[in-house]
């Protein structure tokens, strides 16, 4: 009973991770009114630079960084598109979408002789768990808690992300520029500063998404490792109606669904379900918890909308 | 008067200002002295908002100079007019919804702790102390939705004073007040005025430039016309130089008796979109022929009555019947059927499809009849020719049918509205706010076309939060408040003192 | 003078158009991608000669061509649909896979003439994939859940039901993760009996154009993707219907003022917009792969289709343009690496700069407001 | 990526020298991959490594071109077809039915498909066939062996027939090796997503396992990752995965596809090609096996027990199944 418990969670945790930093990512980029459908090629880029400089430099943190600078920079596309060009900015993410990918896996051939698998870095030089081997092995608390640095940080992340936007001057400046740029423009805030801001850091979390996979959850980047978790993270922060903490719960449920269905699914389970039919679990519960979801969740007012002062 | 005029504090030279080949702003000087309200007068589209644009830096001036207190100053963005001592209250609100009233304020200068932490106590602190400073009370914790346009616009002064504005633009304040709100905004820029504060005053309306201002300067297709002392000019001097010809105020109607009962409702119980009754229990019989009038301050139901009476919002209980038939809870599209056609409140958002053409916006509700469409076909020829023919006949500027609504300016959207719910030729025509936001020539031609459906014996619905627009056009008057109607009178006996007591509750119940 | 005039008007279309905007993306997208190209060692004029030649110079090239942009062209009119009726549509991708697997199902367990079988393939097709998107229709108007977290969930849920469908004894061939072949009378490949016969053989022999032709599996799928393009655009500018779903699309609050059902119109639309990739899916399945296969993956149909949406402007002709050249670079980008060991990645990276520069028309009204003002200046010279 | 040197390849043939000598007459060889691509460090990689050599020691003339969807298949194919190639090889039974309709459309053209069998195979095709059971069946034994626990577990990815023969051969070797050990079996559903498979193998471990076998693709990364971290042993397959984690991959049952590979391209320019029909590659020709850098991991008694019954299977002593009836009749 505890065992699957804390195995449930663990996995829960495990799955959870990369979806919360990205969706984390989405968050802060639509709050400040800009949607970020590449969230998907941001976390490729992620992925594959946070495996490929792990590989080569050993150090998981250095790794992680230029994880999320390299999704920072790929971000920096976007905002110019989406900021300074008054672009659709569903076009531009989709553009991201295609535009990640393809280079993670040109340069990955540059760089690991013509593969585009990287090569996997040793056990030591993977993101830590500072909490391994206080609980003896798969004890309860050990499933639990005895992961990987960046799940902890991954929830560090919510508190720091919920923090900014509601308790700091830049917060309100954000969702002000979120809500209504022109109010904000006329009290002398600057809706493009604050506008690239939040989509380069958008970038960088989504880079720490992707690197939370391939830094930890497993060691090495091969280019399916991203698939689909990108879309994911969006709808997590749809559905999590564009808070980081709602987000937050959104990425739990959908981790906690596919440790369900791990866990269903294990030999001896007291009834057998078709593994295909059992994988569809965590999306046919996400619609249904949606439908079942009072209140409709609002974007803010001017997401999506590009900030034009009326000359430039 | 506070007026010191040895001292200038905003010269404006020789502003020009071109939007491509279009000149907005033509050679224009205005000149502004410490400590009065100067009223800016002008048509829609005269270029007023331009020029003050120009002013809070939102715009550069294609040419011209700008002296702040003497001092000639560059306004490259609104920054520096903020640290000028400039603050304005825009046309359209600029607050930001889901705020509150003192996060509204602090936007842009936010009280900190520490590196970058909302000081949020000393925020509501600073707002509660400048709003009694001015006596303009405002609730710092409100969310912005919640609170009354009236309100909202306080929040705006109260923005531009937290800056600490010297020079105060209003742009049309008025346009979306209460009467006793417009009282109320009209003492508040005494009290400014008072402290030495300056203002300018943008408005359409004469009464309120004679009630509250010191100079008007009158500007007519972005050009300067003349910068007169109020004191010495009458309204229908101020009216002839902003249009450039003589017009009349009076609603010219004839007397007429109403005929047989059209629409009737009873207890009508409608919720509003938090969930809470809004409409409560609301009574009224309209008439053919007549124009009833519904005058009430703001939030008080009215907007939740129309569209309960349109089918867009649904009824909880009572009944709304059309010559008996009752028509609660129909669709939009039955109730349309039923030949009850609406001016919407807000045309933007209800009246237009901005994305479409006139043409388009013009079969609105009738794009699935003929000679419309036929069998799901549509005839576009059929829609070209109607659509110049009301272009025409409601002189629609530009008079092509082929642009896009968001293209016109807003009398103009206003004008494809009424052009098409009134070739409809309805029995029952409401009209919610249909003059909001348009210059006098405009306000002729909506009221002219109401009269002209009485006149057709139609029941003509008039909701207004302008008390004088009720008491000019309608003939009977019925008086919402809480989402009651707390009183009937006949138009003719109906005077404002009353009217303004009964709209703020103070009603007797009595039917006129 | 007058001739001035003309080439002024042709420069104004070019510059003011979508057109234009849209063929200088294409042109900056190609830049790019030959810069990186070049910068990697690798010659790029040589890559796009040989993607060139890999598209055009055969004829059973051009007939790949159109054989692989056929689906892409209509999940991307499926997009373009639902844009333009104001919804986004990303789970083409899903509506694809339901349509695909009903007409293997249908397309293998009935037998019919094909007179009747294409038909009812087809209708059975879009009847499932039409269903498929009006569950997001349906949960919008309903609940007001996002279509984009619906499709994407829809998405998924799709591909596990097609490994689910396939495994099913007696659909599945034997050792294989495959479905069985639609019957012949399914099939709407060109003349694929009469190539496949003696005689086909032996006149086929002899004539080498059509010899080259008939390798591929040229289908009719194409002829349906033009005819759907004109479909959609009829729908969407000559009828009561379109009206409606694009007065929801710009305005819904306006459109329920005028009397439009606003929640059906969501559900029509996502319907309409479901049939069309479904469609797609059973084209390719009736006309290219006759069978389905567990998929390990998103084919990204969809996803694509999505590009092509957008690169052709959400318009019915641009999507065609826009198929065409997607799938052509798609499938001419694919000869790059064989012959000169350059990554095929290259072609994500200019269909994504392609349409990164489609998403800013403001940038490139810049840049030709610039190259015609010099040029202006140097006539003036 | 693992590296073109193949050094201890169990047979190199003697007369595989001098690549420049032959160069007048160069055979061409180029292969198809299915989606995973070139570099899946499985089979597509496998097949490429044996081009590779096939070039290196054969002075074959050797290229490829990567899939990326199902559709591909066809038109790249032709695209091989169209450059001239002597022999053009499909990488993957999904690419069965497409390589067959070539070979019919162009009877003039050699093909030859892995992992594909048919009943009626034209002359101018082959299809090859691993006993990926055998190999199985050996790291199953190793397994058997080697649990401390009485548990070791079985990742699949998706329920296929393919991998089928993985399991059940790996069931039937355990079983050999000692009938009491239990065999925890799941299939993640899925071939690349890694955090299930990391998430079924961590329930193996935790529920007692201490060996895991995954036939699971890029979901078998979690799978390696999951021994890495729990300090348990995983069993690679397809190629030596010993590389993936060097203390925990103990061995891996490796399907030698380039050694079929090199074997065909030389029987090809023997003039030998075995058209219309099937080759079967088993442990017998080294098509199939345990990885090189099993000896790391498995004592050396172990192993020798391993390669004794390795010569049991070669000489059909035991009987090696690989679909769910055939274990459940002999086991
Ligand atoms: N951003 C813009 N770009 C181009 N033209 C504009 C723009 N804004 C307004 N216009 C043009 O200016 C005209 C007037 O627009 P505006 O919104 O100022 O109307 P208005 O004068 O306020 O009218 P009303 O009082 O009736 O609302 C319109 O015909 C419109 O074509
Ligand atoms: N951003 C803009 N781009 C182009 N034209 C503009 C723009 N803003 C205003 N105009 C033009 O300048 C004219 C003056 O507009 P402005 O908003 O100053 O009018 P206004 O006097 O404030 O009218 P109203 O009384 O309706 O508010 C408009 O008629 C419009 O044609
Ligand atoms: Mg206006
Ligand atoms: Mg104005």
């Amino acid at each position: 009973m505890w065992s699957s418990l804390g195995f449930i969670i663990g996995t829960t945790l495990m799955y959870s991770t990369p979806l919360i930093y990205t969706a984390l990512g989405g968050v802060i980029s639509e709050n400040s009114g800009v949607v970020n459908i590449g969230l998907e090629g941001m976390m490729t880029i992620g992925a594959f630079v946070g495996a490929a400089v792990g590989f080569y430099t050993g150090n998981p943190w250095i790794a992680f960084l230029a994880a999320g600078l390299a999704s920072g920079f790929l971000a920096l596309f976007h905002a110019i598109a989406a900021v300074s060009f008054g672009a659709d900015q569903v076009v531009s993410g989709i553009a991201i979408n295609f535009l990640g990918p393809g280079i993670a896996l040109f340069v990955s051939r540059l760089f690991f002789e013509g593969a585009t698998n990287t090569k996997p870095i040793p056990l030591e030089n993977k993101m830590p768990r500072p909490l391994n081997g206080l609980f003896p092995q798969n004890s309860f608390f050990d499933m639990i808690l005895n992961q990987y640095a960046t799940v902890f940080m991954a929830f560090a992340l919510v508190a720091i992300v919920w923090y900014l936007l509601y308790k700091t001057k830049l917060g309100l400046r954000i969702r002000a520029v979120g809500e209504h740029p022109r109010a904000a423009d006329t009290l002398g805030v600057s809706v493009y500063k604050i506008r690239y801001l939040c989509v380069v850091l958008s970038g960088v979390f989504a880079g720490f998404g992707g690197a939370s996979l391939s830094l930890a959850v497993v060691s090495n980047f091969r280019p399916t490792l991203i698939s689909g978790h990108g879309f994911i993270a969006l709808a997590a922060m749809i559905f999590g109606k564009w808070k980081p903490q709602g987000a937050m719960w959104a990425c739990l449920l959908f981790g906690v669904s596919n440790g369900l269905v791990v866990y269903l699914g294990r030999p001896g389970a007291p009834f057998q379900i078709s593994q295909q039919l059992l994988s569809m679990i965590p999306y046919v519960l996400t619609l249904i918890i949606l439908t079942g979801f009072v209140g409709r969740a609002s974007a803010p007012a001017a997401s999506g909308t590009p900030y034009e002062k009326d000359e430039r | 008067m506070n007026i010191d005029f040895s001292s200038k504090v905003v010269e404006m030279k020789n502003i020009t200002k071109k939007f491509g080949d279009f000149v907005a702003n033509d050679n224009i000087n205005l000149t502004v002295h410490k400590g009065e309200v100067h009223a800016l007068l002008g048509e829609n589209g005269a270029g007023k908002s331009t020029l003050m644009n120009i002013l809070y830096g939102l715009y550069q001036p294609t040419a011209g100079e700008i002296f702040i207190n003497g001092n000639k100053v560059d306004i490259t963005d609104p920054n520096v007019a903020i640290k000028k001592g400039i603050g304005m209250v825009h046309q359209h609100f600029m607050l930001v919804e889901p705020f509150t009233v003192a996060e509204n304020i602090i936007l842009g200068m936010e009280p900190t702790q520490g590196i970058g932490a909302l000081d949020m106590k000393k925020a509501v602190q600073d707002v509660e102390e400048i709003s009694k400073m001015y006596g303009l009370h405002v609730n710092p914790n409100d969310k912005i939705y919640d609170i009354t346009v009236g309100m909202q616009q306080r929040v705006e002064i109260l923005k531009a004073l937290y800056r600490g504005a010297e020079i105060l633009i209003l742009d049309e304040p008025t346009a979306v007040l209460t009467p006793q709100e417009i009282k109320e905004l009209i003492q508040i820029m005494r009290n400014l005025t008072q402290q030495g504060k300056t203002i300018i005053l943008i408005t359409h309306k004469l009464k309120e430039i004679k009630e509250a201002a010191d100079f008007c300067t009158i500007i007519r297709r972005g050009k300067h016309i003349d910068t007169v002392e109020v004191q010495n000019t009458s309204t229908a001097d101020l009216a002839s130089m902003m249009v450039g010809r003589e017009v009349s105020f009076k609603v010219e109607k004839e007397e007429k008796e109403h005929g047989e009962l059209v629409l009737s409702i009873e207890d009508l119980v409608v919720k509003d979109n938090r969930n809470i009754d809004a409409v409560k229990g609301l009574s009224l019989d309209v008439y053919a022929g007549e124009i009833l009038g519904i005058a009430g301050v703001d939030g008080n139901g009215q907007s939740e009555f129309i569209e309960a009476l349109t089918g867009l919002r649904r009824v909880e209980s009572g009944k709304i019947k059309i010559h008996g038939k009752d028509i609660t809870n129909n669709t939009p599209k039955e109730i349309i059927e039923e030949r009850i056609a609406s001016i919407p409140e807000d045309r933007q958002k209800r009246g237009l499809v901005l994305d479409y053409t006139i043409a388009e916006n013009m079969i609105l509700e009738n794009y699935n009849k003929p000679p419309f469409a036929k069998k799901g076909i549509l005839n576009q020829q059929a829609i070209k020719d109607f659509a110049r023919k009301l272009i025409e006949k409601f002189d629609v500027r530009p008079d092509n049918q082929l642009i896009k609504a968001r293209s016109l300016s807003g009398g103009n959207q206003q004008k494809v509205i009424i052009a098409r719910e009134v070739t409809n030729d309805p029995e029952i025509l409401i009209a919610a706010q249909p003059t909001r936001g348009l210059d006098v020539g405009a306000i002729e031609f909506v009221h002219k076309s109401l009269v002209e459906q009485r006149d057709k014996n139609k029941a003509v619905v008039l909701v207004s939060l302008e008390l004088d627009e009720v008491m000019n056009v309608s003939d009977r008057i019925a008086v919402i408040y809480e989402g009651k109607i707390v009183g009937i009178v006949n138009a003719k006996e109906a005077d404002e003192n009353t009217l303004g007591l009964m709209m703020a509750g103070g009603g007797t119940e009595n039917e006129g | 003078m007058k001739d001035k005039g003309l080439k002024e008007k042709i420069l104004h279309f070019i510059l003011n158009g979508n057109f234009g905007f849209t063929l200088v993306s294409i042109i900056l997208g190609l830049a790019v991608g030959a810069i990186i190209l070049q910068i990697t060692g690798f010659n790029a004029f040589e890559a796009y000669k040989i993607m060139i030649q890999g598209v055009f110079s055969r004829p059973n090239y051009i007939a790949w061509t159109i054989v692989r942009s056929t689906p892409i062209i209509i999940t991307g009119l499926s997009v373009a649909f639902a844009f333009k009726t104001g919804l986004f549509n990303i789970g083409a991708e899903g509506q694809f896979i339901i349509g695909a697997i009903t007409a293997a199902a249908v397309g293998y367990f009935v037998k019919l003439p094909a007179v009747l079988h294409i038909p009812l393939v087809i209708l059975a097709a879009i009847t499932a994939a039409g269903f498929w998107g009006a569950i997001a229709g349906y949960l919008k108007a309903k609940f007001g859940v996002h279509e984009v977290i619906s499709t994407i969930m829809l998405n998924w849920i799709a591909l596990y039901l097609n490994n689910y469908i396939v495994r099913i004894e007696g659909f599945r061939r034997p050792l294989n993760e495959r479905s069985y072949a639609i019957q012949q009378s399914a099939s709407i490949v060109v003349l694929e009996e009469w190539k496949r016969s003696e005689a086909g053989r032996a006149w086929l022999l002899n004539h080498e154009f059509w010899r080259d032709v008939f390798r591929t599996p040229l289908n009719l799928g194409i002829v349906f993707a033009i005819v759907l393009a004109i479909i959609v655009w009829f729908i969407l500018n000559k009828t009561t219907l379109g009206y409606e779903l694009k007065a929801v699309g710009y305005n819904k609050h306006a459109a329920e003022y005028g009397g439009i059902n606003v929640s059906k119109s969501m559900l029509v639309s996502m319907s309409i917009a479901g049939a069309l990739a479904g469609l797609a899916g059973a084209l390719h399945v009736m006309g290219d792969s006759k069978s389905i296969a567990s998929l390990a993956a998103m084919e990204g149909y969809g996803f694509d289709g999505i590009a092509v949406a957008l690169i052709g402007g959400n318009t019915p002709l641009g999507v065609l343009l826009g198929g065409l050249l997607f799938g052509g670079l798609k499938y001419g980008g694919s000869k790059i690496q064989p012959t000169l060991g350059a990554p095929s990645e290259v072609i994500s990276i200019v269909i994504g700069t392609i349409v990164f520069f489609i998403a800013m028309p403001k940038l490139i009204k810049m840049v030709m407001k610039l190259t015609t003002k010099n040029r202006g200046a140097k006539n003036v010279e | 990526g693992g590296g073109t040197t193949e050094p201890e390849t169990p047979e190199e043939t003697p007369e595989a020298t001098q690549p420049e000598a032959e160069e007048t007459a160069a055979i061409k060889m180029a292969m198809v991959t299915d989606v995973g691509g070139v570099n899946d460090q499985s089979f597509n990689q496998s097949a490429w490594e044996g081009h590779q050599k096939a070039r290196n020691e054969l002075g074959v003339e050797v290229n490829y071109v990567e899939s990326n969807q199902d559709a591909d298949y066809l038109p790249n194919l032709e695209q091989l077809y169209d450059a001239g190639y002597d022999l053009i090889w499909g990488i993957g039974f999904m690419m069965g039915d497409v390589i067959l309709e070539a070979a019919e459309q162009n009877p003039d053209q050699k093909y030859a498909i892995i992992d594909n069998a048919y009943g009626d195979t034209p002359s101018n095709l082959v299809g090859v066939l691993f006993k990926a059971e055998e190999a199985s069946f050996l790291v199953g034994y190793i397994a058997g062996k080697m649990t401390e626990t009485g548990k070791v577990g079985f990742v699949g990815g998706m329920d296929f027939p393919v991998i089928h023969g993985f399991h059940y051969g790996f069931m039937a070797g355990v079983k050999h090796a000692n009938p009491d050990v239990e065999v925890l079996v799941q299939y993640a559903g899925d071939f690349n997503d890694a955090a299930i498979g990391k998430a079924i193998a961590i329930q193996m471990y935790q529920s007692g396992a201490d060996i895991v076998f995954h036939a699971a693709g890029g979901t078998g990364d979690g799978v390696i990752e999951a021994a890495r971290e729990q300090g348990k042993y995983a069993i690679g397959v397809d190629r030596d995965q010993n590389d993936l984690a060097p203390d925990n991959v103990i061995t891996s049952a490796m399907k030698r596809v380039d050694n079929a590979i090199f074997n065909i391209a030389e029987e090809l320019k023997a003039g030998n090609f075995p058209g219309g029909g099937t080759v079967v590659y088993g442990l017998e020709d080294g098509g199939v096996g345990i990885a090189p850098t099993s000896d790391k991991h498995v004592p050396a008694d172990i192993l020798e027990e391993t390669r004794a019954i390795e010569q049991q299977i070669i000489r059909g002593e035991i009987f090696v199944p690989d679909n769910e009836a055939d274990y459940n009749a002999n086991y």
